[in-house]
């Protein structure tokens, strides 16, 4: 048997990397192993920043209406074409209509005229505007050349308006309301749930009760309930804020459940102990060292929330109590087109549908890997 | 008696003279649903439940026995659906081009000069739906109800400022009587409303009541009502009220009789043919020809029903599913479904009526919206041929609120006055009503300096168009400064606004396009709907004088000149006076209207026979029940 | 195990007690009452109600009176089994509600057993072949179902059925049994109308289900008590049906006392597009036309349904996991 | 390469086994490499280690019991069934062949006997499903074994026990239970993975004592788990040291706790407290730093990073088994040089 002799020192193993890493770094390394789950988040950053963007990005006014367009069908966007001579044009265009009535059977019909040819236009100028209310511009970020021509991307609706545009500021009420609803149903949920967690015994009992029998409330009836019982003269605004807080009253309790969970099992977690014995007010206990070790959990279950505020606020519009045109939210949108006309003849209204569930598909696999991520070992 | 009388007496036994004469060759027969049901002895044979001289109707062609028809309510509460198929039988009833009221249950009538009196005769040998004979007797007892406060029924029977009383001269003959003139009476009793008067039976409903039946609260309470009056109104329920229809004992006069009732569980409410019904066709065969009617109840979403039509599962109905949006839909699926579309001219003048509220508690307001100058600026600001095109496809005129053009009281000036888009002559008529002022938003300023802002109460839900107009109008008035904001409310706070005063404009649909003198809430001040000056009306109608108003001069006239149609019992007459409160109204132009409501269309299965190509859609005239649906048959 | 349900039973009476409140105060919320809307829909159709009767018919059905007076004998009649009057139709509420209601519970009821026979499978197989083809494919579909707003589908469902088979989906039985008795041609008729809102139904849950159950499954399949199963020769499936699946049934039985809210909750929208004859679309109407008892007593059975729920899965909880029933966690 | 030494006919001869998992993101890792591991009837072979060293690994892999990232790309795991030899390694985990040898030619004990047992099932059930499934008796007939069985492993009032939930039971009752499990169709070898690992110190020895008695009375081999010596010695007959993945010592327990050839086996010995007077103690010397992951393991000698007597071929070179006793056989290059340098 030979013997090898070996020049190199022996190697070195390299110790286990214990860096410290906080929290919500390991959380993120974790969650940028879900690929679906990443992409989802690409997908609900996409979605939101088209909402903080809307009127922007969006290529008209929601209420222009034009009665020469009205269920004018998607005229899509095209990036080549032949010209007469042959030669190829490129860039992005939209071709014109050629329009019809018919007076017996009281519609316009449309084709798509592939002879006039519309280019769009990035940063086009328009009428002036404030972006979010506020930041006054006016450029948009697509246009024809000729404001007059008709740009109807996804189509028309049944008052020639721009289905796009009115998608795109639907997109920010939807969202927004979402996204309210579980800010305030976090808020309660975590003052709510932490402390009952916190100090467990009968408060706890009482609050865990409560949550308990609002959950076992058929949330539909409760809804309508509430929401018939809205002021009928209120704005739109309050109307709006109104509905927020009907969601997030059935909202909070879910995260008030897992606050809870979380509390009473780090309640009894040494570093807990340590600082109570240090002398750490209870709030400073449960600031500075409670609620940081669970953010992650909070956001998880924060996200995968949403979603149900977002088909609640549909569910609501649909039934026609919640909210309400002129106010454009994907819920108005689709309570225009559930009809059969418009499956029959205008199908891609239904669009708002498919943005709801895209996005409630991208929240609920971008929760999962938040959670995942959150918790590697299981819930 | 006078000459007519005798004379339709005289044609009436003539008539069934010759039925008798001519045999089983003139027909006289029954559908053969009955035959089985006289063989066994359950009914007399038809002689003996027809009528001395049953009502004979001439329909284009003598039709079939059996079939269904089938139709569709929305929701349980849809009993309007039954008042204008069914149970659209008073003791008179309009012809079907609206025109004259001709006889029904009474074969004739007359008034005394004043109005004040009116005498009619009943049809002999009537039968109700469980063979009892109808007599003077049911109406006394009607009347007598109707004004029994815990009767929760109200009608022009029990109106408060001029009820009626009946005397009852024999079976057949009775007389009803007012304080004061009542020259609309007639109209009154040929439309919707006239059916409460012959809506219940003495013998039936009269053992609810303790005058009749001293056990009545302790039936009631045995029943699980917890008052007589709760049991009486929910047994015999009056007129057309829903409940009306949940209860098969109670008999009528109708066609059809209930099989599946209308209960809040119904999921489809079926009728079958009522074997004492007194209407014939011309050759004396007892109508109606349809045997059954099937109502499927849809459960407060149309689109159900929507697809049903389209299947050919619906054999004649406009209600409903007859909507401007739905018209390519079933224009497309006409051959797939079976049928076809009729024409259906609506009774509404316009698609919608923008009333401001002429009492507003702001003075500054107040003055504002009633000045005529402010309201032609708003109405010449109005691009009504965008609006027809856009939500209308093209379908209708720029219109006033004013007659149709098929009403004998049409005036194109009144229909057509300020219907130009002219933004110039808006503003030069805004500023003529002191609106010269502007804000840096562009709206004007009114003379407190505060903008032009009005809050317009719509509930979409009635009217989904009624959105999309005033979205268009509102660019449209911003354009010329003035600032309209949509409130879109429910149906019980927007009437709860009224009497509070807490409006600034609200809009509903132009009525009165043809029922020009029965329904002329929009030509001046007459009743609660008249919203452009509810607190006026209140003082016509003294209902609610605490908030009531005295009106302008011109209204005042007007209000005068209603009282005179009232007390007419001449139509001509009334016409003429109608005329001239026309005229008051197209030179005050109180309220605003967009455009001449749209025909709509009915849909007609292709083997439905004798159904109206074209008929009236209204409320008071309640198509198609005038269009005689006991003639319709399957072929 | 008796101690246990007493337990839960006092606890769900208690519930009961708030639910009732909660529902008296929610039909009491809106502005006005049955009588002005009721005038309201009068006006509309040209008709002007003389006060008198108003006043009368205020004094009949007891409105105008503080909201304690009220409920007191509201809940009083309930306890008694008399749920008032419906204002609108004029009938004791009860006899308008049993079949309503019926018919919720029976297709809320199918939907149930429709879920769990798809998910279980579904679920468990997600489970086993973890990251497989299949896998995902139910993840996606699951998550599909439940992204996808009921109201949308059901439309889109009854859509196609007509465009594609020229058939219309809606109501729960042909003409000609809508009010036979039960029998065989019925029950086939029942289902011949049910399938597609019990599909609609159950669609979202499923989903639920689904997830539930792989997540549950692939917790409890790491445990070692699996390994102990493997170890003495059980051949695979009977190692898994047996051992992980009975234990990740556990949570998911009691989720039968969450699942019934959210389904009762769907199948008020579901009836409204397909026109059933469920609870769903009365208590709409009954909500509009503020007819307060009859709203009233449909949230409190409707509430009532998912409390029974809970407890019986409380109990069938107690019954297949001895750890509960004895006590022990 | 020496022979391991046959005392008599083995009933499980384990070959040159090696065992990866496989992952789909990272590298594979061999967990355990070429082990040679002999059963003989009525004998017991401690595999003793720290933890994941391996040992369970190599247990699970006798009953295919790993998940499907792990592979067996060689050796053999020959089972001596009495109608001749089958090479389990061979076999599909799930086939009736394999399937048919656990529980009833083979069978295991595990360390949690809380977790380890079905919470929903009663003991008895659990018991009877072992002798239904491999005997095919009625399930009547089986209970009547399955309290004669619990009578076997101590457990009084068996009858009634045998309708009670393990979390009804004491940890040691328990363990019983496992055990009367174990050996319901009377295995030829019974695994025990650290079968008294949670147990407290009294029961401990009871269930020691248990399961000497029942090879006695049963005749099978049995595979021992442990990381505690002082079990080992209590209850083996041989002895294989693991350390991470490897065996470093093996041979007759006496041999190898008298003299510990290998440098991991000799600091195993050393971190063993000796009952000794206050005065006479000696401080432990623990083992020098930690364990490092498989992954990181050096392709030579496992044992590299923490050897005091490293030399050059440790990291490169994986030292061969060098033969020191009767049976004893050690994988260090210190014998091997030792030996070499004997030669020279």
């Amino acid at each position: 048997m030979a013997v090898l002799l070996m020049e190199t020192p022996v190697s070195e193993i390299a110790p286990r990397r214990i860096a410290r890493e906080s929290q919500l770094g390991l959380m993120w390394r974790r969650f940028r192993q879900h690929r679906l789950a990443l992409i989802s988040l690409w997908v609900v950053v996409f979605f939101y920043a088209v909402a903080i963007l809307a009127e922007f990005l969006s290529p008209t006014d929601p209420s222009a209406y034009n009665a020469r367009y009205t269920y004018a069908p998607p005229q899509g966007i095209h990036f080549f074409d032949r010209n007469e001579d042959g030669s190829w044009y490129f860039g992005p265009f939209v071709y014109g209509y050629k329009t019809e009535i018919d007076p017996v059977a009281l519609r316009r019909t449309f084709v798509i005229d592939e002879e006039v040819r519309l280019p769009v236009r990035f940063f086009a100028e328009s009428a002036p505007y404030r972006l979010a209310g506020l930041i006054p511009m006016s450029t948009r970020f697509i246009g024809l050349e000729n404001p007059r021509d008709p740009f109807y991307i996804l189509g028309a609706d049944r008052l020639g308006r721009d289905l796009l545009s009115r998608l795109i500021h639907g997109t920010r009420i939807s969202l927004s309301i979402g996204l309210a609803g579980v800010t305030l149903s976090l808020f309660f949920g975590i003052v709510i749930g932490g402390f009952a967690g916190f100090y467990g015994g009968r408060f706890d009992g009482v609050v865990m009760r409560v949550v308990e029998f609002i959950r076992s409330m058929p949330t539909i009836p409760l809804w309508l309930g509430l929401a018939a019982a809205l002021p009928r003269d209120w704005s739109a605004l309050q109307t709006y804020f109104a509905i927020t807080i009907i969601l997030s009253l059935i909202g909070w309790t879910e995260l008030a459940r897992v606050v809870r969970g979380r509390f009473l099992s780090l309640r009894t977690e040494d570093f807990v102990t340590a600082a109570q014995l240090d002398g750490a007010s209870d709030w400073r206990i449960v600031t500075r060292h409670m609620v940081p070790s669970f953010t992650s959990h909070i956001i998880a279950a924060a996200t995968l929330a949403i979603p149900g505020m977002i088909l609640a606020e549909t569910a609501l519009s649909f039934l026609g109590l919640g909210l309400q045109a002129p106010i454009v939210s994907w819920g108005t949108l689709l309570q225009d087109a559930q009809n059969i006309r418009t499956l029959a003849t205008a199908p891609w209204l239904l669009m708002p549908g498919l943005c709801v569930i895209v996005v409630i598909l991208a929240l609920n696999f971008l929760g999962d890997g938040l959670r995942d991520a959150a918790d590697p070992h299981g819930r | 008696m006078n000459k007519t009388q005798c004379f339709k007496a005289a044609g009436a036994v003539a008539i069934v003279a010759m039925l008798t004469a001519a045999g089983p060759a003139l027909g006289a027969g029954q559908s053969p649903m009955l035959d089985a049901l006289v063989q066994s002895g359950e009914i007399p044979p038809l002689e003996e439940r027809l009528p001395a001289n049953p009502l004979v109707l001439d329909a284009e062609s003598i039709g079939q026995y059996g079939g269904t028809w089938r139709m569709g309510m929305n929701g349980g509460g849809d009993n309007g659906l039954i008042a204008k198929t069914v149970a659209y039988e008073g003791l008179v009833r309009f012809d079907r081009e609206w025109q004259t009221v001709i006889p029904n249950l009474a074969e004739s009538w007359e008034a005394n000069a004043e109005a004040t009196e009116y005498t009619f005769k009943l049809r002999e040998g009537v039968k109700w739906s469980d063979g009892a004979p109808f007599t003077s007797a049911d109406i006394a007892f009607t009347v007598e109800m109707y004004q029994d406060p815990e009767y929760a029924a109200s009608s022009w029977i029990d109106n408060i400022n001029n009820p009626a009383t009946v005397e009852v001269i024999d079976d057949l003959t009775f007389k009803f009587k007012f304080n004061r003139p009542n020259g609309m009476l007639m109209d009154e009793m040929a439309s919707v409303n006239g059916i409460h008067i012959t809506s219940l039976q003495k013998a039936y409903c009269s053992q609810f009541h303790p005058s009749y039946n001293e056990n009545a609260a302790a039936d009631a309470e045995a029943a699980g009502f917890s008052s007589w009056a709760l049991h009486l109104q929910d047994r015999c329920a009056w007129g057309w009220e829903t409940i009306r229809f949940a209860n098969p004992d109670l008999p009528t006069l109708y066609a059809w009789v209930l099989d599946q009732p209308l209960t809040a569980n119904a999921s489809r409410v079926t009728w079958k043919r009522n074997p004492y019904y007194w209407k014939v066709d011309s050759e004396g065969n007892q109508l109606p020809y349809i045997d059954r009617l099937d109502m499927r109840v849809s459960q407060g979403g149309v689109e159900e029903l929507t697809l049903a039509a389209l299947n050919g599962e619906i054999d004649f109905q406009e209600r409903h599913i007859a909507t401007n949006v739905n018209k390519p839909l079933f224009f497309d699926g006409q051959e797939q479904g079976g049928y076809h579309l009729g024409a259906v001219i609506p009774s509404a003048s316009n698609t919608l009526v923008f009333q401001l509220n002429f009492s507003h508690d702001d003075p500054v307001k107040r003055e504002l919206f009633q000045n005529r100058d402010f309201r032609i600026g708003i109405s010449h600001a109005i691009d009504r041929e965008e609006i027809v095109d856009l939500v209308f496809t093209g379908q209708g005129e720029p219109y006033q609120v004013a007659p149709r053009p098929q009403s004998p009281f049409y005036d194109e000036e009144l229909a057509k006055q300020y219907t130009e888009f002219n933004p110039e002559l808006a503003i030069e008529h805004l500023e003529a009503a002191g609106l010269t002022e502007m804000n840096g938003d562009g709206v004007r300023l009114m003379s407190d300096g505060q903008p032009v802002r009005i809050t317009v109460d719509v509930i979409s839900a009635l009217r989904p168009e009624w959105i999309d107009i005033l979205e268009i109008m509102q660019l449209q008035l911003a354009a010329v400064g003035v600032e309209i904001e949509l409130n879109n409310i429910d149906r019980t706070l927007f009437y709860e606004k009224r009497p509070s005063n807490d409006y600034d404009a609200q809009v509903w649909a132009g009525d009165g396009g043809l029922e020009v003198v029965q329904e002329p809430r929009y030509y001046f001040p007459f009743s609660d709907e008249s919203v452009w000056a509810y607190r006026w009306a209140q003082w016509f109608n003294g209902t609610r004088p605490e908030i009531a108003e005295e009106p302008a001069d011109w209204a005042q006239e007007q209000m005068e000149l209603y009282r005179q149609i009232r007390s007419s019992s001449d139509p001509d007459e009334r016409a003429d006076l109608m005329r001239q409160i026309l005229a008051i109204t197209k030179e005050q132009f109180p309220v605003i209207g967009v455009s001449l409501m749209p025909d709509s269309y009915s849909i007609i299965r292709n083997n439905l026979r004798n159904a109206p190509e074209t008929m009236f859609n209204a409320w008071l005239f309640p198509t198609p029940a005038p269009m005689d649906p006991v003639t319709w048959y399957f072929e | 195990m008796v101690g246990f349900i007493v337990r839960r039973f006092i606890a769900m009476l208690l519930t009961l007690l708030a639910v009732s409140i909660v529902a008296f105060a929610i039909i009491q919320l809106p502005p006005g009452d049955f009588l002005t809307s009721y005038i309201a829909q009068l006006a509309s159709t040209g008709d002007q109600v003389d006060p008198r009767v108003i006043e009368n018919l205020r004094a009949q059905y007891g409105l105008g009176e503080p909201f304690y007076v009220q409920y007191w004998k509201w809940i009083t009649g309930v306890v008694q089994g008399n749920f008032g009057h419906s204002f609108e139709w004029k009938r004791p509420v009860w006899e308008l509600i049993w079949g309503r209601i019926g018919n919720s519970i029976l297709l809320e009821g199918l939907a149930v057993i429709v879920m769990w026979f798809v998910a279980l499978p579904i679920g468990i197989y997600a489970a086993v072949r973890k990251y497989s083809l299949g896998d995902y494919l139910s993840t996606i579909l699951g998550f599909i179902g439940l992204a996808v707003p009921n109201f949308l589908f059901a439309l889109i469902l009854m859509y196609l059925a007509y465009t594609w088979f020229g058939t219309t989906l809606g109501g729960l039985f042909s003409p000609e049994f809508e009010m036979a008795r039960w029998s065989l041609p019925r029950v086939w008729d029942f289902l011949s109308h049910a399938w597609a809102p019990v599909l609609v139904l159950a669609t979202a849950g499923t989903a639920e289900l689904i997830r539930i159950l792989r997540a549950n499954l692939l917790d409890e399949m790491k445990k070692p008590y699996v390994v102990t199963a493997r170890a003495k020769g059980l051949p695979e499936w009977k190692v898994i049906l047996k051992y992980p699946v009975r234990l990740a049934l556990n949570p998911l039985i009691s989720t039968i006392g969450w699942l019934l809210p959210a389904l009762v909750s769907g199948s008020v929208i579901v009836s409204v597009v397909m026109n059933l004859p469920t609870a769903g679309p009365m208590l709409l109407r009954s909500l509009t036309t503020q007819d307060m008892y009859l709203a009233g007593a449909i949230i409190l059975l409707l509430s009532v349904l998912t409390v029974i729920g809970t407890l019986i899965s409380d109990i069938l909880l107690a019954l297949i996991d001895p750890r509960i029933r004895y006590g022990a966690r | 390469m020496p022979q391991i030494p046959m005392a008599a006919e083995p009933i499980l001869a384990i070959k040159n086994m090696s065992i990866t998992f496989t992952s789909p993101d990272e590298a594979d890792v061999e967990a355990v490499r070429q082990v040679d591991l002999t059963l003989t009837a009525g004998k017991t072979l401690a595999l003793v280690g720290e933890s994941g060293c391996g040992k369970s690994v190599t247990a699970r892999a006798i009953l295919r019991l790993l998940d499907k990232s792990a592979l067996l790309p060689s050796g053999e795991i020959l089972f001596n069934h009495g109608q001749g030899t089958v090479d389990i390694a061979r076999l599909k985990p799930d086939s009736l062949a394999m399937r048919s040898i656990r529980g009833a030619e083979i069978s295991m004990i595990f360390q949690e006997p809380m977790t380890s047992l079905s919470p929903v099932h009663t003991i008895g059930d659990q018991i009877d499903e072992v002798i239904v499934l491999h005997e095919g008796v009625s399930p009547k007939k089986a209970r009547e074994r399955t309290v004669h069985l619990l009578d076997q492993v101590g457990i009084s009032g068996a009858r009634e026990r045998a309708n009670a939930y393990p979390f009804e039971l004491s940890g040691g009752l328990r363990q019983r239970a496992m055990i009367a499990m174990a050996l319901a169709c009377t295995p030829k070898l019974l695994i025990a993975d650290e079968p008294t690992t949670a147990l407290d110190v009294t029961t401990q020895a009871q269930i020691l004592d248990l399961l000497r008695q029942l090879q006695d009375d049963f005749g099978m081999a049995m595979l021992f788990i442990t990381h505690d010596l002082g079990v080992v010695a209590e209850i083996a007959d041989e002895v294989a040291v693991m350390y991470l993945g490897d065996v470093v010592e093996q041979g007759d327990v006496y041999e190898v706790f008298r003299s510990p050839q290998h440098p991991y086996t000799q600091a195993l010995m050393n971190s063993v407290p000796h009952l000794r007077r206050k005065a006479d103690r000696q401080r432990l010397s623990p083992i020098k730093g930690t364990v490092p992951s498989p992954k990181d393991r050096p392709a030579g000698c496992a044992f590299t990073s923490r050897c005091p007597y490293v030399f050059e071929p440790c990291a490169g070179t994986r030292p061969a088994p060098t033969e020191v006793g009767a049976g004893h056989l050690a994988r260090c290059h210190l014998l091997a040089r030792t030996k070499m340098e004997a030669l020279a």
